[in-house]
């Protein structure tokens, strides 16, 4: 079986603020995340806003130095000790999908500048072999060449802008591509297409997927395994269709309980948010515990160890540590 | 933040009566024009009038000492009886040649030297970066001084440009390294990065074209800086004095006390031929840069 | 507060007192004068064992001297002393001196013979640590003292002496022994280390106020001047005396202008003409071309590097005098106010009689060995012909060969760069397409011509002017203007480079051997070598000279003789053009008779009228208050 | 009543003018809450903005006016024109990615007061602010903090603080909860019912979320390549689209527990720079006649409240006939391939 | 890291750029054509009017070695030219005006070049970015370019040109201001800082007038570009009244670069300060450097050079230190 994803203990601490104002903020705290197996796969990664997702991306897209532990992507080591993989290598390995498509392109170059770039370095393709493949790639996300071509980024919308990025990342033919929120900048008919795109993708080149999103939707609709972050920590990890029709950590019930439903009207009940991040981050035990309905003390000190359920997923949650014991 | 020195705004709607969208274009081109226009009047001008200069400017006792303007010598004579509107323009040329050529090694070095710093990092930057920290820190004009007065009147014209250039990159250097450094952190950066671009081209087409416009700023502030330098350093008599210069007719000019004895044009002229030329460049500058900020479709 | 006016310079207005200066004395009881070397680096010092503020008037106001110099005529009379000295064996080692009695310091303690010989105690038991050099000269040149009583002394000299009243007094411009109040200085632990801030003098004044920067120091006269050093010459006028640095010449002027100072120093005639169109109180030395004083000891020329080929060859060296056309020279940067002298000396009131009448119809036969006549005598009659074709006014010019020869000297080389071909031509050096010299070798002949950079704007245009002058005929010339601290180097050593433009050919009394000692064939060095070669920066091998200067070194210098020998040697210098002298150095000394006058000026001429001479005492003697506040 | 007359707005390139809001002509009763939704670069936020009176170069308008239902001191009705002087007491605008739209060397609070008129008491409103923020849930540290120390979904709530504390009358919010978890965008949400709820304003709100949509508001818009192409009641909306384009867009996504493939809309929207011709849903509607190409179909009422943009809307047959055809489409036949089925 | 790790990592950098500006220094004037010795001697001689004979020269240049600490290998004179800075802040004695120590003469000119320095470069950047911030703010304002212009066109102007302009219209035409500086010894009283003041007026101005325009030209790109952040676009949608958003946002965060470029531009700076020295005869350490220059005072060279890199080095470190207080968002590694 091949490792698509692996992390063990990563750690990411950030400090930040001024002088006067010094914070310090794990944004990984201890992650460790395992999937194996012999198909491509699409891994979903959900959470709150500011958990750390675009971080743990970074760290394996070796765009992040970790301050502790290891991860590994598809039998590439690509952080921490030892990880030093051949930049080609790499590079057909994983290719990213950046967040914010405006950040994403130099407003002084052309986008099909990087797509073209992509295709004669990473895929080290000739220049006409390269304008197929650009084709080809942007007509997958519903481009057109001539569209796209001697344009600057801010000649463009946000969504178009984000096809292309898609299309660059899929040049290279990746074993797994880090697409950190594709589609939120996309409208819903186009979200579609994307998303089946990927699912296109998985089959058809066998590509995985580490697909960061807040659209838990889309997510059950493609993703295979699913892991959701609260505060730097995983809370809850698994198959992701029993995870999101029976979420067991209260921070997944709470997420499946937000999305907007088109089937039913919210009812009108007060919300518990959260606080100042920074004030999270530095609790000590369980993050989530403020604003947990099931909190105990042991929440406020000690940090929850991970259950493993029968359906084989893992939970980190010191209440369920009391139905059901560590295996 | 990482800001653009983009010079971009013009003062020169001043000039002009319309207003509306129209107006933009045809203002930009008017700047761009404008500037173009005096910088090629005053190249065209200093680098082929020399040519149909029958006497060469520099000698002495050519004409009448101390004449008026008049037709024969459109800026009168001095009080070495050179012609100062041909000694100007020999002036120009080498003072033109001197600033570009300073300039242009600086702006390159300062260039390389800060993007390279700025996006490899580690600990090439902290050994470039203590070097450039000195550089700026110590205290140019003694140092040209004691320099001055070493190469003293042999300092070969070319030799104080030299030197000008020694001290003169590191300004730049520590600029665009401090631009480069927040640019490295920006995403498309990663995305060229995966897109299989390696640091020289990364430095080249993703960093480079966000400094450029400082760069150009730059380029055209070091060209008044190395006339400026080479002048002050001839005032005080430590360039080469037998080269015309812009400098080197200030300190003529000085040193027969032009402003008391009347030959105003004399003192008047080179300095207005500096404020001009870095008008001619200034109004270039800013007016490409807002011909380059309307091709990448901003305001 | 202050009002606008009184920023302005400090010339406050007040209904009593009148105008004020800058520091706070009534304007009109205050002789203001530009410093000589502008600004002092060390103005606390006032030690005159030591190295110290020089220029700020102690040798003029503060101190005293055994004996003084005349600067009308060159004659040395005493002033601390009563007379000459009386020499007292036929070697002319040994001399008695008695000094003048009731001469008091400043402090009022009586001026005696102790002081003398503590002074000279000093000198001998302090040479190491003394920094004043004229220390060594002092103690090298006397071989024992002795007090004989309160008011009289004997010295011996080491060698025979004809010099001892400009060595143990003033020669010109300072004097090599100072003496210092013994009571003051024996009480400090290390004479060395005392600054001897406000001094106590024996000169007629005393310091008041000095700037702890440097720019300006103030003089008060004292209320016993009669007792002084030479209150016997009379009042001084000036109740207070201000040195003062009124900055680069620009601000000189606008200051001048303004009245705040009355005496300028070395200011280019440009700036005079432009400061007197402002302001009718200011005069130069003169009414009539070339309107400044020429009787400076000193004179501009350009020193070649004998040892240096091709400037070993005397060919070479006429032919770089032949094409410097030293009119347009003069025109350039000094406007015609200048005057040639062709012989290394300054051709003075002084000197003319002696050397220079004797020697003109030898300069007009004088022949090169080619038959070639090099003199031109009517050098100064085109020149002032030149000047009234520019402008100049004709009642402004000389009138008349002898006056016209008093003005402008009489005569120089010619201007021949045809010659000058031909003789280097003979040598081998001969010009290429481009009519650029070359050397035999076929290299371009490229000659080095030194500028002193700091000394005035006249010099530095002087030396561009000689360069552009050799550059139309010819000859490769890199001229480049260095600092004085390079500069003293450069003079002294002369080794790397080839011709500098000079002044240090000083002789102000008939007595050339100040200047000429050390031509001797023993002081030569090697061609290269960079220690100085002090006083024969030509690099001269001339036997006849040899002889010549060490038998006037054994001669009375008021023996005809003596001066027969320095005829001669003038000869030897024209003939081998040793030196190209060029001219007198014009004093270009502007005063300001708003508040005082009665300068000297060419028609009343009692002293040079520097303010950094002996002649500065008979300035604030003579010099008269108009009255004006 | 917010009217909006014929809006026509274009930006102004060197490639020439695009229109990016192309003849608009509505009427927003007030006291609701508008959704807005039709896909990426369809003009939405340039709606915004004209609607805001924002504008400028490189935003031209071309043609029309909007008129905002209310009347400024002098009694003189209220249009794009006058618009400014109530900017934020009146009328409130969230733009799109407002997180950064927070002066990052400057409190929040300050922030909060800054555009209020300098004899106003800020000591006095201040205290105002804390009560506001704490009764909106908010830690009121936040409003001491520099935005840099805050949280994406902190900034947000505090931008939405900042937009209503005025009570204005229209609040614009464009993509308010874009890049935020469905947590804190719920409550964000929430707090934008209960304060509309209760201030009784008009709130236009831009996102792409169909879901957003369905919850929150009580009047949709739905626009396509600078037009409008429906408009009307949410949840006759929902219940049943007239619109090609407004049922595809409802039908596209997933919904959990819901494995069965669904597809996207074929095709890409027409560049707004090319020549436009006919409906501009055409090339990519299934239902698409020779008269859908060829001619451009009005705005009309097809019934009561409801404003649709085609030929065969209301046209109940076609009605019939469409609803199979698109069901077809989207092709709900298998699961998604799903591997953890062993 | 810490505050104290910070601070020390900073002093190492200000150490080490100390360290090797003074070996520069060491170095260079070595270079210099000139030697103290000779050059004394033949000072002497000028003075004195007098050659003196080659045995009396000889004994003179062994004393003067001696006594000039010139003696040794150039490396010895370096080690020793360390140890004496480092540890006693000492540069020896004035070859000039031997033997009082330099560091007497640099403590009397330090203030006075200290002091039209940190006024001048105070005033001018506030100017500059002040009339800056109008230009880039207030683009369409044909008063806020008007002030531009002035800016764009004093800019190129040399030094010594607009210092002679100053002193012919502030001092000789309209008598304002001394033409050169005059300044009485005293205790510190009212009105001798009047006259101090009077007396800095011109060289001030000159400074003033040469600085500021490249503040203005930079501040002007800086607010330009600061002004289409996000930030502002919503600052003025707000209603956030224009003088505001110019102050409160395009200005604050325009500062932060500007007081970097002021950290790095002092050196700059010191160059015009001492430029205007030699010109006004103004009593700072530039007229103290450029005579020592003049007249091969080695040590005097060492002493200026090494005080200007030390005060513009520290004049850095100050601006580098207080940079994160200005500045909220800093984040350091
Ligand atoms: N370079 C950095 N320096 C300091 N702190 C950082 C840095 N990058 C991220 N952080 C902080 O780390 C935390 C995790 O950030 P991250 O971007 O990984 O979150 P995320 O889960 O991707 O959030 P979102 O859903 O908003 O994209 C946040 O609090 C963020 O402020
Ligand atoms: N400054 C501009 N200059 C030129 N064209 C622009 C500009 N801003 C937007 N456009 C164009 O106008 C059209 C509408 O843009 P707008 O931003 O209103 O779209 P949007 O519906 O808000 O999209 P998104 O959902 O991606 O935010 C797009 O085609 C876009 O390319
Ligand atoms: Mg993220
Ligand atoms: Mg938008």
């Amino acid at each position: 079986m091949k490792t698509i994803l692996r992390t063990q203990n990563l750690r990411k601490v950030y400090k930040l603020g001024s002088l006067l104002h010094r914070i310090q903020i794990d944004a990984l705290d201890s992650v460790n995340l395992s999937v194996q197996s012999d198909e491509p796969v699409i891994i979903s990664l959900v959470g709150e806003s500011g958990s750390g997702k675009t971080t743990l991306a970074k760290v394996i897209l070796r765009l992040v130095e970790p301050t502790s532990g290891t991860a590994m992507v598809h039998d590439l080591p690509v952080a921490g000790e030892g990880a030093n993989p051949d930049k080609e290598v790499f590079f057909r390995t994983v290719q990213p999908i950046f967040q914010n498509p405006f950040e994403a392109f130099s407003s002084h170059r052309t986008v099909d500048a990087y797509l073209e770039s992509t295709a004669l370095r990473v895929n080290r393709l000739d220049r006409r072999q390269a304008i197929h493949a650009i084709e080809e790639a942007l007509a997958s996300v519903g481009l057109h060449y001539g569209d796209v071509r001697g344009k600057y980024p801010n000649q463009f919308s946000g969504g178009e802008l984000q096809r292309v990025s898609i299309a660059r990342a899929l040049i290279p033919r990746p074993a797994i591509i880090i697409a950190d929120e594709p589609v939120s900048m996309v409208d819903a008919s186009l979200r579609m297409n994307i998303i089946n795109l990927f699912l296109q993708l998985k089959q058809e080149y066998r590509t995985s997927f580490l697909y960061i999103t807040h659209d838990l939707a889309t997510a059950y609709y493609i993703s295979d395994y699913i892991a959701v972050m609260y505060r730097g920590n995983i809370v809850e990890f698994g198959d992701a269709r029993s995870i999101l029709t029976a979420p067991q950590h209260p921070y997944t019930q709470l997420l499946l309980a937000s999305i907007p439903d088109k089937s039913r009207k919210w009812r009108r009940e007060p919300m518990r948010l959260s606080d100042i991040e920074t004030k999270e981050y530095r609790f000590t035990g369980c993050k989530f515990r403020n604003r947990c309905p099931l909190a105990m003390d042991i929440c406020a000190t000690q940090r929850p160890p991970a259950v493993h359920t029968p359906d084989g997923r893992e939970v980190y949650c010191h209440a369920l540590t009391e139905v059901t014991p560590v295996r | 933040m990482n800001s653009i020195l983009r010079l971009k705004r013009d003062w020169f709607s001043l000039f002009l009566p319309s207003r509306g969208t129209q107006r933009r274009g045809l203002k930009l081109n008017l700047r761009l024009r404008l500037g173009l226009a005096i910088l090629a009047v005053l190249v065209v001008a200093s680098f082929t009038l020399p040519f149909f200069s029958d006497v060469d400017p520099m000698q002495q006792g050519t004409y009448a000492k101390n004449l008026p303007p008049s037709w024969e010598h459109l800026l009168g004579t001095n009080s070495q009886g050179q012609d100062i509107f041909w000694f100007l323009v020999f002036a120009m040329r080498n003072s033109l040649l001197l600033g570009v050529a300073v300039s242009f090694c600086v702006t390159v070095i300062a260039t390389l030297v800060g993007l390279s710093a700025g996006y490899i990092g580690g600990w090439y930057e902290r050994v470039v970066m203590l070097l450039t920290d000195s550089f700026i820190i110590i205290p140019v004009f003694p140092i040209l001084i004691v320099l001055g007065a070493l190469f003293r009147g042999r300092a070969s014209f070319w030799l104080v440009g030299m030197i000008l250039v020694i001290f003169g990159w590191a300004w730049g250097a520590r600029t665009v390294r401090s631009m480069a450094l927040s640019i490295r952190e920006r995403e498309f950066i990663n995305m060229a990065r995966f897109s299989g671009a390696n640091t020289m081209q990364i430095i080249l087409w993703e960093v480079f074209p966000y400094v450029y416009a400082y760069m150009v700023v730059g380029f055209i502030n070091a060209i008044l800086y190395a006339i400026n330098t080479e002048a002050a350093l001839a005032v005080i008599g430590l360039s080469n004095l037998e080269v015309p210069t812009l400098g080197s007719i200030i300190f003529w000019a000085l040193n027969y006390n032009a402003m008391f004895i009347g030959q105003y044009t004399w003192i008047v002229a080179p300095v207005i031929a500096t404020v001009l030329l870095f008008l001619g460049l200034f109004l270039t500058s800013t007016g490409y840069n807002e011909l380059y900020a309307a091709k990448r479709g901003h305001s | 507060g202050l009002s606008p006016a009184g920023a302005a310079g400090g010339q406050e207005q007040s209904d009593q007192q009148g105008t004020l200066t800058d520091v706070g004395t009534p304007r009109h009881e205050t002789l203001v004068v530009q410093t000589f070397d502008r600004k002092s680096a060390n103005p606390d010092q006032m030690n005159p064992l030591m190295q110290y503020a020089h220029w700020r008037g102690f040798r003029e106001l503060g101190w005293g001297f055994l004996w003084e110099t005349d600067t009308g005529t060159g004659e040395s009379y005493p002033e601390l002393a009563a007379d000459m000295p009386e020499v007292l064996n036929p070697e002319h080692t040994r001399f008695r001196i008695k000094l003048k009695e009731g001469i008091y310091w400043s402090d009022g303690v009586e001026f005696t013979t102790d002081d003398i010989i503590y002074t000279l105690d000093t000198y001998f038991n302090e040479r190491e640590k003394l920094t004043n050099a004229n220390v060594n000269r002092i103690v090298n040149y006397i071989k024992s003292y002795q007090a004989i009583d309160r008011y009289t002394f004997e010295v011996e000299t080491v060698n025979p002496s004809y010099d001892l009243h400009t060595v143990m007094g003033v020669y010109t411009w300072g004097s090599a022994f100072i003496p210092v109040p013994k009571h003051i200085f024996e009480k400090q632990p290390d004479v060395s280390q005392f600054r001897n801030t406000y001094p106590v003098t024996l000169g007629p004044y005393v310091v008041k106020e000095f700037d702890p920067n440097g720019f300006w120091q103030l003089w008060e006269r004292r209320e016993d001047w009669e007792r002084s050093a030479w209150g016997w010459m009379g009042e001084p006028k000036p109740k207070y005396v201000l040195y003062k640095d009124f900055g680069p010449e620009e601000t000189r002027v606008l200051a001048f202008v303004q009245n705040q100072y009355d005496v300028d120093t070395f200011m280019s005639p440009d700036s005079i003409k432009a400061a007197q169109e402002r302001n009718p109180y200011i005069t130069t030395f003169s009414d009539k071309m070339p309107y400044h004083n020429m009787d400076d000891a000193c004179s501009y020329g350009v020193l070649m590097n004998q040892h240096k080929p091709p400037l070993d060859k005397a060919e070479v060296r006429w032919a770089l005098a032949l094409s410097l056309d030293l009119k347009e020279v003069g025109i350039n940067a000094l406007s015609g106010e200048f005057k040639a002298s062709p012989l290394p000396m300054v051709d003075t009131r002084i000197l003319r009689p002696i050397y220079f009448e004797p020697l003109i119809p030898w300069l007009q036969e004088f022949t090169l060995p080619d038959g070639y006549k090099p003199f031109d005598p009517n050098f100064a009659a085109d020149l002032v012909a030149r000047l009234a074709e520019s402008g100049v006014p004709a009642e402004e010019l000389p009138q008349g060969e002898e006056a016209i020869s008093e003005a402008f000297g009489i005569g120089w080389w010619k201007y021949d760069p045809a010659e000058a071909e031909r003789l280097l031509n003979s040598v081998g050096i001969t010009k290429n397409a481009d009519g650029v010299y070359t050397l035999p070798d076929g290299s371009v002949w490229e000659l080095e011509l030194v500028i002193p950079g700091d000394w005035n704007k006249v010099m530095q245009r002087v030396g561009f002017s000689i360069a552009d002058s050799w550059r139309k005929a010819g000859i490769q010339v890199n001229a480049r203007q260095v600092d004085n601290a390079e500069f003293s180097k450069v003079q002294n050593t002369n080794a790397l480079l080839t011709t500098i433009l000079n002044w240090t050919n000083c002789i102000f009394t008939p007595n050339y051997l100040n200047s000429w000692h050390s031509i001797s064939l023993e002081n030569l060095k090697a061609a290269d070598a960079t220690e100085p070669i002090v006083g024969n920066q030509y690099r001269w091998n001339n036997a006849t000279v040899d002889a010549l200067i060490k038998e006037s070194k054994a001669m009375d210098q008021s023996d005809p003789k003596f001066r027969e020998n320095g005829r001669a040697i003038l000869q030897e210098f024209v003939k081998d053009m040793a030196y190209i002298n060029i001219m007198n150095i014009p004093t270009t000394i502007p005063t300001n008779e708003y508040y005082w006058t009665n300068f000297p000026k060419q028609d009343n001429y009692y002293a040079v009228p520097y303010t950094w001479w002996s002649s500065f005492k008979e300035i604030v003697v003579n010099i008269e208050p108009t009255g004006r506040r | 009543m917010i009217k909006l007359r014929d809006l026509v707005a274009t930006y102004t390139t060197v490639r020439g003018q695009v229109h990016a809001v192309d003849h608009i002509d509505l009427e927003i009763p007030h006291g609701i809450i508008l959704g807005v939704a039709g896909e990426s670069g369809c003009g939405k936020t340039t709606l915004m903005k004209v609607i805001y009176g924002d504008i400028g170069y490189p935003l031209s308008l071309t043609s029309g006016t909007v008129e905002y239902g209310f009347e400024d001191e002098e009694g003189e009705p209220v249009t794009t024109k006058t618009i400014r002087k109530h900017w934020f007491r009146r009328i409130s605008y969230i733009p799109q990615g407002s997180m950064s739209s927070l002066n990052p060397v400057v409190r929040i609070r300050h922030q909060f007061v800054d555009f209020l008129p300098s004899n106003t008491n800020k000591a006095v409103v201040l205290e105002q602010i804390r009560d506001y923020v704490r009764r909106l849930d908010l830690p009121p540290e936040a409003l001491d903090a520099y935005p840099h120390q805050l949280s994406g979904g902190m900034r947000q709530r505090i931008m939405v603080a900042m937009a209503t504390f005025f009570q204005p009358d229209i609040i614009l919010a464009d993509e308010p909860t874009t890049a935020l978890d469905v947590v804190v965008q719920k409550g964000i949400l929430m707090l934008l019912m209960e304060l509309q709820e209760e201030m009784q304003n008009t709130i236009i709100f831009v996102s792409h979320d169909m879901g957003v949509h369905y919850q929150i508001t009580h009047k949709m818009l739905i626009m396509y390549a600078a037009k409008v192409v429906e408009f009307g009641d949410t949840d006759e909306l929902f219940a049943a689209p007239l619109h090609p384009y407004t049922r595809l867009l409802i039908e596209s996504l997933p919904t959990i527990g819901d494995p069965h493939l669904r597809q996207g809309i074929e095709g890409r929207p027409p560049s707004l720079w090319e020549e436009l011709r006919g409906c501009r849903f055409a090339p990519r509607c299934p239902l698409a006649t020779e008269l859908c190409r060829n001619s451009e179909p009005e705005l009309r009422e097809v019934q009561p409240g409801r404003f649709v943009a085609c030929h065969y809307a209301g046209d109940e047959t076609l009605a019939l006939g469409a609803g199979q055809i698109l069901a077809d489409t989207f092709s709900i036949a298998s699961e998604t391939p799903h591997l953890s089925e062993d | 890291m810490k505050l104290a790790q910070y601070i020390a990592a900073r002093l190492g950098v200000y150490v080490v750029v100390l360290f090797m500006g003074i070996t520069i220094t060491f170095f260079l004037p070595r270079l210099m054509p000139s030697d103290p010795i000779e050059n004394y001697i033949a000072q002497l001689q000028n003075q004195a009017g007098q050659t003196l004979s080659e045995a009396e020269v000889m004994q003179l240049r062994a004393t003067l070695a001696e006594l000039y600490g010139l003696e040794g290998s150039l490396f010895t004179q370096y080690i020793n030219h360390l140890k004496r800075i480092f540890l006693t802040f000492d540069f020896g004695p004035s070859f000039a005006s031997f033997p009082r120590p330099v560091s007497e003469f640099i403590w009397v000119a330090l203030p006075w070049t200290l002091g039209l320095l940190t006024t001048t470069t105070f005033i001018a950047w506030s100017l500059g970015n002040f009339i800056g911030l109008l230009a880039g703010f207030f683009h369409n304002n044909r008063l806020a370019t008007a002030l531009e212009v002035v800016g764009v066109l004093i800019y190129p102007i040399p030094y010594y040109i607009l210092a002679l302009v100053f002193i012919l219209v502030l001092a000789y035409i309209f008598p304002v201001f001394p033409l050169s500086t005059t300044i009485r010894p005293g205790p510190l009283t009212w009105s001798k800082i009047q006259m101090i003041a009077t007396n800095s007026a011109l060289p001030a101005l000159t400074l003033i007038t040469a600085g500021f325009g490249w503040n203005i030209l930079s501040m002007k790109s800086l607010a330009y570009a600061t002004k289409e952040e996000p930030y502002v676009t919503f600052a003025r949608l707000k209603g956030v009244p224009p003088r505001k958003i110019m102050i409160s946002y395009v200005f604050r965060n325009a500062l932060l670069p500007q007081v970097t470029a002021l950290a790095l531009s002092i050196g700059m700076i010191f160059n015009g300060a001492l430029l205007t020295e030699i010109l006004f005869s103004y009593p700072g350490l530039g007229l103290l450097m450029r005579t020592a220059v003049g007249s091969g005072d080695y040590n005097m060279l060492y002493g200026t050079i090494t005080m200007s890199i030390m005060a513009v080095a520290t004049a850095a470190l100050v601006i580098d230190l207080l940079y994160p207080l200005f500045d909220p968002r800093i984040r350091y590694k």
